[in-house]
């Protein structure tokens, strides 16, 4: 099974390289130096991780989504908080809080994500009103734990490395969203997982027929998805040195957003880890031009609606153009 | 092609569907469902806080129902043809801010009916640009309206405006201030039910007359249930898509003005973000997400079960902090019932 | 394969000159789908009151013809004319205007709607013009439902009419959509195999529709496998083959021989492919298997290298049936023993499990990823048996399984790595077959394992069965193409109505028998 | 080009408080030719846009950032690193930020929450029950104004507090929703204390068609063009601000004097009505908190003055 091309794929990389070039022509070498690609690096995971759950759950067809990714994130992070406030001192044993925040966050987003897995693969509930519900649900939980008030984490050095300090110039969060990434492609196209995962968006009766364990994979899928978030949780948490019921209110189109312009077939069955990384990462160095060339926001958010409809018309396209190149 | 799997309902030999039992029953009528939740809700709060009986309370239910359930009638109908909408907010939005202030700057006097008729051709108009999307792009309308959401919110905001303003047309105001009914209350307070909840009555009997009694209807409902056939039989899906997504548009225009006129003000940043909640109080109402079904007496209770949970929780002394987990518990169960309608 | 040749050079239409203009005329349609030519130039002409009967080989065109001149799929060459006048595109709603009415072979009802809209509400539209803005006429639409279900014997209750189709039994889904095409006053209505779930009782019915039909100068274009029911009502036979009209004549003047050999090209010896079976030891039990609403204690036995047929109406329960012993839509009552272990499945995987193998019946739907690799199509069932080193999928492994598959089964491709979907009907049927060789099952169940496919593959397909078979697998066969059973089947078991009504023995067996046995009434389903 | 860049990031792009503090922020780029300064702000009230916005400007190594945070603590993280990168940071509304060098509060927000109680207080006869509501419940300011005005009622016993810090997301009509339900669970209520700009202009309105508009005392933050109508009516009795012109026009001046390495002295006069006698104190990290006593009361005889 060797590494594919295809024409998303190429056309994503050329959009990368293109905006890179225009920011440098545009903004200057300022935009080029090392220091601005570590701070777009460290952006990108936020999204980038609530992106690949959304792949996921699209792939995995009937109207496959997950819109309660960054409620779940925001969640994680402030149930590990509360429970270590009172029991971990993070200035006296730091790593300690650390690795434990980390730790509860991700126990958080298991649960959550098997909350979904279970409503979606056993209730019979479409992904969307599921995720939905979730979404109000664990943003509720956060604002009734919290009094919808932030908790500052303060300066917790382990956690503060993790999501700001680069290592041989790579942000660590970064890397360990390009880890996951790497791990989550692997996943999808070499192991059976994976393939089943794929043929069930594909076709889910057929799937059943083959003997696929429908509802097994579905619960995984999106219990992964809830990992995912709790992950992208703790990014935020480190990053921000916080964690707030309503942080990235808009992060649910961005990334849904995201995981379109990267190919993902919302009717399920197809879906490329790398393309999703380089759809992310393309968003985020465009929105990061925009800052320096200080273009309104809302500008950018228009950018971004335009965009979609643009990258939908091209996919509907090839889409076509591939059928026939198959038939003729 | 043929299915022929068999569901619970076997029909005799006359063809008649056997009576199943009352659960069935009550899956087979999703408002009634929602009717009983709407009831046992009522029942907690009144129990715990006398107060809850009181006419004040039901008309800022009632006043309180009326833009969601203008957006919710558009929702309704989209989803019947097996589409989703998230854009009728922004559309909202956009119309709401664009036509008040065209009017404060341009006409003053313009009287309500016609800054109405502006705001549904306006809304309708946005609508019909996403039905033209969904139907030529044919990619799901969730993923296509998110994109004219993000254009036409960004637009408002970009080229028509940001700032918040008071001075709304005098007709405007003076319809937001028309009361229907005005209720003395105990300390001498006064509540009035204000006369634009008939706006809603009228917009929920014109939606139920298109959807029951005319072809275009039932097209939509023919189309939510399998297009492919629909088609083959001789509906017209692009009127259907371009229709369905038009509608939708113009009760969210219509919605928008009203959400100004009882406002007393137009801010663009209003009423983004609440779509989901929006299509929730739809599903709750009995529609399959899926399509082909739906009812406007279920959604009206489903707005107003919506609403009853928001507005109810600082009588009950629940503070407000825990309204989102409540209505999102709400939605997962109502979810899960119909669910297993789907399945029964 | 030889063609004998004195059943004589097949008559064409031209032969009976027609002084009136025709109804509808059709000139050398073509239609294309992706690399299958479905229709190669086919020209016909309609006269008003005349029975037409479409026949042809599974996969032939018939659908696809009728489907053309319903407007329902464009055609990409050749031209229709009604009255003498050409009327371009045909769409649906055009169609109906111009009088044509279609029964389309998957009934084509609308799941969500009631029976009174389905039957009723086309009338309007057309009445409409396709215009959807338009006032319905609720008081009409109910008389209109009301006569038609009349027609049809059908109740017309309120309840009844008020009944979601997707609520009510196959049979009665093909008498409403019957009701719908006669609902209002048609010029030409098409039929498309109206009678595969109808019992004999119905089919009368029907023929008694027909002929009043006939009799108000409306035209009737049947399509159907069964020429005993031809043979009954009369009329002209119009013979397709491979997408092309081969014959057209009198059904009265010509033999069934004749108009097989026709259809096919060859002459129809019922020559058996199963030949010296040699039966092994017993494999499978099936004992009072019962499905609410399906069938009802249904009990039989095969033993290794025994091949059964299972046969019946559309709702006699022979798919549920299937469908229980792959475990897709598990029994509710009763057990299934393989080599005496009790392996009743609850899911497809616990069949698979057990080594029973199943082709569903419709391959696009139920049994392809058909945007998927051929070779992702073939090994699903094995994925774990390929995993390597950390469990990874071993590629080159997956590779070899899906090439021996590939050559075992004569599967005409350049490469497992294309899409299923390029492949044509009979190619993807023997890539599913092959797909369940994979697991080297016990028992393969074939569920029509050549719908849509055309002779070539027939042949090739029915030799790897008896191949299969002769390997000492068990194999049973469902399908409603009773000539394929008597060819490939040790055993014929026959059901309706949920049950196994007889079981002959193939080698002896005829095929009117078997129709007989097949359509036989027993209680009269629909009260008058 | 040269010339060192102060730009100004506020909560959300285009509300009023917003457009009228960009004013302020030009104002002091026109005078002072030697910096150039702008404003920003995300187009979404979320934290985490503000914080990407920011971030940015980090890479992009402006000089000095004034920012309005959205969610203090939310910043931390980001903050710290621009100061590390050698950035100036100014805070507005944020006595609680450690990464930042000053930040600037328009007045002491415990005293000014006192200052709408003891009005209110005034109002209502100093007895009866009263309610406090604030944007919400993560905007410290707000919650600062809701304490100091319950710390000053303990001083009347006959002052009720009940069902406190009403959120109001900062939505008018969720501010008129709540208010309703508040005025229908306690009738007699006699006071509120508006949190958020538009909270006055929700809870008038409720007021106003209760027709309670002379047995209630409404007082809170907002601007007088907003708010005139319900003052006009009495729904609303008084409002107080500070004008946000000011507040930017000072961070401007504050992170151009810390550019020049001038030193903020307790006492000091910025050249701002409000801000002429400043007092400098210990923030809660290293920087100092500059505080004025810039707060403007309006009411219906005045509030016609105010263009905003
Ligand atoms: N939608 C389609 N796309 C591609 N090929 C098709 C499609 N429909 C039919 N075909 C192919 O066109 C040919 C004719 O199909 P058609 O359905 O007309 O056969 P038929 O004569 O109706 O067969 P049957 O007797 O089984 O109904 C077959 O090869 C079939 O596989
Ligand atoms: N119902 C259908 N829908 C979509 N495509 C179909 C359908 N039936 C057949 N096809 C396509 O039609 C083409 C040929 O189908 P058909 O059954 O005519 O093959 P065939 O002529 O029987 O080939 P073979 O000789 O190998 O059996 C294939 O490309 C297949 O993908
Ligand atoms: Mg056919
Ligand atoms: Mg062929």
């Amino acid at each position: 099974m060797e590494f594919r091309v295809d024409r998303q794929l190429a056309f994503l990389a050329v959009v990368n390289v293109a905006v890179m070039v225009a920011g440098g022509v545009l903004v200057g070498a300022s935009f080029l130096d090392i220091y601005n690609l570590q701070s777009m690096a460290g952006q990108v995971p936020e999204l980038g991780l609530l992106a690949l759950g959304v792949m996921l759950a699209m792939i995995s067809g009937n109207g496959g989504i997950d819109l309660s990714g960054i409620a779940l994130a925001n969640l994680s992070g402030v149930v590990a908080y509360l429970v270590l406030r009172d029991t971990v001192s993070p200035d006296d044993a730091p790593l300690l809080f650390s690795w434990s925040f980390a730790g509860i966050a991700l126990l958080v987003g298991l649960a959550g994500g098997m909350l979904n897995g279970f409503l979606i693969s056993s209730a019979g509930l479409t992904p969307i009103i599921a995720t939905l519900g979730t979404q109000l649900f664990f943003t509720g939980l956060a604002i009734a734990f919290t009094n919808g008030s932030a908790l500052g984490l303060g300066y917790i050095e382990p956690l503060d490395a993790f999501g700001n300090t680069p290592v041989l110039g790579v942000p660590l969060c970064f890397a360990l969203f390009l880890l996951i990434a790497l791990i989550l492609g692997g996943v999808l196209r070499y192991s059976p997982f994976g393939l089943r995962l794929l043929l069930l968006g594909n076709n889910a009766k057929a799937a059943r027929y083959a003997g696929i364990a429908e509802k097994r994979i579905l619960f995984l899928t999106y219990t992964a998805c809830g990992v995912l978030a709790s992950v992208a949780g703790i990014v935020i948490a480190a990053r921000t040195s916080s964690v707030k019921w309503d942080y990235g209110n808009s992060y649910v189109l961005i990334a849904i957003l995201i995981a379109v312009m990267a190919g993902v077939r919302p009717e399920g069955g197809y879906g490329r880890v790398i393309c999703v990384v380089l759809s992310a990462t393309s968003l985020q160095i465009l929105s990061s031009l925009f800052n320096f060339m200080d273009i309104s926001n809302f500008f950018r958010d228009l950018a971004w609606g335009v965009l979609l409809l643009v990258f939908l018309a091209a996919s509907g396209f090839d889409a076509k153009a591939w059928i026939r190149a198959l038939r003729g | 092609m043929t299915d022929t799997t068999f569901n619970g309902a076997t029909p005799d030999d006359n063809g008649k569907v056997s009576p199943g039992s009352a659960w069935r029953w009550l899956l087979r009528h999703p408002p009634v469902v929602t009717f009983s939740l709407i009831v046992l809700v009522c029942l907690v709060v009144g129990t715990i806080n006398t107060d809850f009986w009181q006419v004040s309370n039901l008309f800022d239910i009632l006043r309180a129902s009326v833009v969601r359930g203008l957006f919710a009638l558009g929702v309704l109908v989209v989803l019947a043809s097996g589409g989703i909408d998230v854009s009728f907010t922004a559309i909202a939005a956009f119309v709401m801010y664009t036509v008040t202030m065209l009017v404060t700057n341009l006409l003053p006097g313009l009287p309500m009916p016609v800054i109405l008729l502006v705001a549904a051709a306006g809304g309708a108009c946005f609508g019909a640009l996403n039905g033209l999307l969904v139907h030529t792009l044919r990619a799901p309308s969730l993923i296509v309206t998110i994109g004219t959401q993000y254009v036409i919110r960004s637009f408002l905001l970009t080229f028509v405006g940001t700032a918040l303003f008071m001075n709304i047309p005098s007709s405007m105001e003076a319809f937001g201030k028309l009361a229907l009914f005005t209720h003395q209350g105990a300390n001498g307070s006064i509540s009035v039910l204000p006369a634009f909840v008939l706006v809603l009555a009228v917009a929920a009997v014109v939606t139920w007359w298109i959807l029951e009694r005319t072809l275009i209807g039932r097209a939509v409902y023919a189309v939510g249930g399998n297009p492919g056939i629909a088609e083959r039989l001789g509906y017209n899906l692009r009127t259907v898509h371009i229709f369905v997504f038009a509608y939708a548009g113009l009760l969210a225009g219509i919605a928008g003005i009203m959400h100004v006129a009882s406002n007393r003000l137009a801010n663009p940043f209003d009423l983004a973000g609440t779509e989901l909640e929006i299509i929730a109080a739809v599903v709750l109402g009995g529609a399959r997400i899926t399509g082909g079904s739906g009812s406007v007496i279920g959604t009206l209770l489903g707005v107003v079960l919506i609403t009853l949970v928001s507005n109810v929780l600082i009588l009950v002394g629940i503070p407000s902090t825990w309204q989102l987990a409540i209505i999102g518990v709400f939605i997962v169960l109502a979810g899960t019932v119909f669910s297993l309608r789907a399945r029964g | 394969m030889q063609l004998k040749h004195e059943a004589g050079a097949p008559p064409q239409g031209g032969e009976i000159a027609t002084a009136t203009i025709p109804y509808l005329e059709i000139r050398n349609i073509q239609k294309s789908f992706g690399g299958v030519r479905a229709l190669k130039g086919v020209s016909l002409s309609i006269e008003p009151g005349q029975i037409y009967h479409l026949m042809g080989e599974n996969g032939c065109g018939k659908s696809t013809l009728i489907k053309i001149i319903s407007g329902a799929q464009p055609a990409d060459g050749g031209e229709l004319l009604i009255d003498g006048k050409p009327v371009g595109h045909l769409t649906p709603v055009a169609a109906l205007a111009a009088g044509i009415e279609t029964v389309y072979q998957d009934f084509s009802l609308l799941p969500n709607l009631s029976v009174a809209e389905n039957v009723g509400l086309t009338q309007q539209l057309v009445a409409a013009s396709g215009k959807l803005a338009r006032r319905l006429d609720l008081t009409q639409m109910r008389q209109t439902a009301e006569r038609a279900l009349a027609a049809v014997n059908l109740p017309t209750s309120r309840a009844f009419l008020s009944t979601r189709t997707d609520e009510l039994p196959m049979a009665t889904r093909q008498l409403i959509a019957i009701a719908r095409a006669i609902a209002s006053d048609a010029r030409l209505v098409i039929m498309d195999e109206p009678t595969t779930a109808l019992t004999k009782h119905e089919v009368d019915n029907l023929i008694g529709i027909v002929t009043r039909l006939r009799a108000k100068g409306v035209a009737v274009l049947f399509v159907t496998h069964k020429l005993d029911e031809c043979k009954e009502i009369g009329g002209r036979a119009v013979i397709m083959r491979d997408g092309q009209k081969v014959a057209e004549c009198d059904i009265a003047d010509h033999t069934k021989a004749e108009l097989g050999f026709w259809m096919t090209g060859k002459v129809l010896d019922e020559a058996r492919y199963r030949s010296a079976p040699k039966f092994g030891d017993d494999l499978l039990s099936v004992d009072a298997l019962s499905l609410k609403g399906a069938f009802a204690n249904v009990s039989f036995s095969m033993r290794r290298g025994e091949i059964v047929g299972i046969t019946g109406l559309l709702d006699s329960g022979r798919n549920e049936l299937a469908r229980a012993i792959a475990g897709v839509v598990p029994a509710d009552a009763g057990r299934i023993r393989l080599d005496g272990k009790d392996v009743t499945p609850r899911k497809p995987a616990d069949a698979i499990d057990a080594g029973i193998g199943y082709v569903p019946e419709d391959r696009l739907s139920e049994g392809l990823f058909l945007e998927k690799p051929i070779e992702e199509n073939i090994v699903v069932p094995v994925l774990d048996r390929l995993r390597g080193a950390f469990g990874i999928l071993d590629g080159r492994r997956s590779r070899e399984l899906a090439k021996r598959s590939v050559a075992d089964l004569q599967v005409v491709t350049p490469d497992v790595a294309n899409p299923v979907q390029s492949l044509s009907g009979g190619n993807q049927q023997r890539v599913l077959i092959g797909r369940w060789l994979t697991i080297n099952p016990k028992l393969l169940v074939l569920h029509g394992p050549t719908v849509g496919v055309d002779v070539g593959s027939k042949d090739t397909i029915y030799r790897i069965i008896q191949r299969l078979a002769d390997e000492g697998m068990g194999v049973i066969i469902i399908s409603d193409d009773l000539l394929e059973l008597l060819q490939n089947c040790d055993r014929i078991m026959v059901m309706r109505k949920g049950e196994v009504v007889e079981t002959f023995e193939a080698e002896t067996l005829k095929e009117e028998a078997l129709y007989r046995a097949l359509v036989e009434e027993t209680t009269a389903r629909t009260p008058q | 080009e040269e010339k060192p860049s102060i730009v100004t990031v506020v909560k959300v792009t285009g509300e009023n408080w917003f457009t009228r503090m960009n004013e302020g922020v030009d104002a002091y780029g026109k005078e002072n030719p030697g910096v150039a300064t702008s404003q920003v702000g995300p187009g979404k009230a979320d934290a985490a846009q503000q914080g990407r916005l920011i971030e940015d400007l980090v890479a992009k190594k402006v000089a000095a950032i004034a920012v309005v945070p959205m969610d203090a603590s939310a910043l931390e993280g980001v903050l710290k690193r621009a100061s590390q990168r050698g950035i100036k940071v100014i805070t507005h509304e944020a006595d609680n930020m450690k990464n930042t060098l000053v930040d600037i509060e328009a007045f002491d927000n415990k005293v000014f929450g006192a200052r709408f109680n003891e009005k209110i207080a005034e109002c209502m006869g100093k007895s009866g029950k009263w309610t406090s509501f604030v944007g919400s419940l993560g905007s410290l300011t707000h919650v600062q104004w809701a304490d100091g005005g319950s710390e000053n009622a303990k001083k009347y016993p006959e002052m009720e507090l009940v069902s406190e810090k009403n959120e109001s997301f900062n939505d008018a009509n969720r501010a008129y929703e709540k208010a309703r339900e508040i005025l229908r669970k306690y009738p007699d209520i006699k006071g509120f204390q508006g949190g958020s700009a538009i909270d006055v202009i929700g809870i008038g309105r409720a007021v106003e068609e209760a027709g309670l508009q002379d047995k209630t005392c409404v007082f809170g933050i907002g601007l007088p063009k907003d708010t005139g109508s319900y003052l006009e009516s009495d729904a609303v009795d008084g409002i107080s601000f500070w004008d946000p012109k000011d507040a930017g026009y000072v961070m401007n001046k504050v992170a151009d004097m810390v550019l020049k390495g001038e030193e903020l002295k307790d006492g000091m006069d910025l050249g701002v009505p409000g801000y002429e006698k400043v007092t400098v104190k210990k923030g809660a990290g290293e920087g100092v908190i500059v505080v004025g006593q810039a707060w403007v009361d309006v009411d219906k005889s005045n509030y016609a003055k105010y263009p905003f």
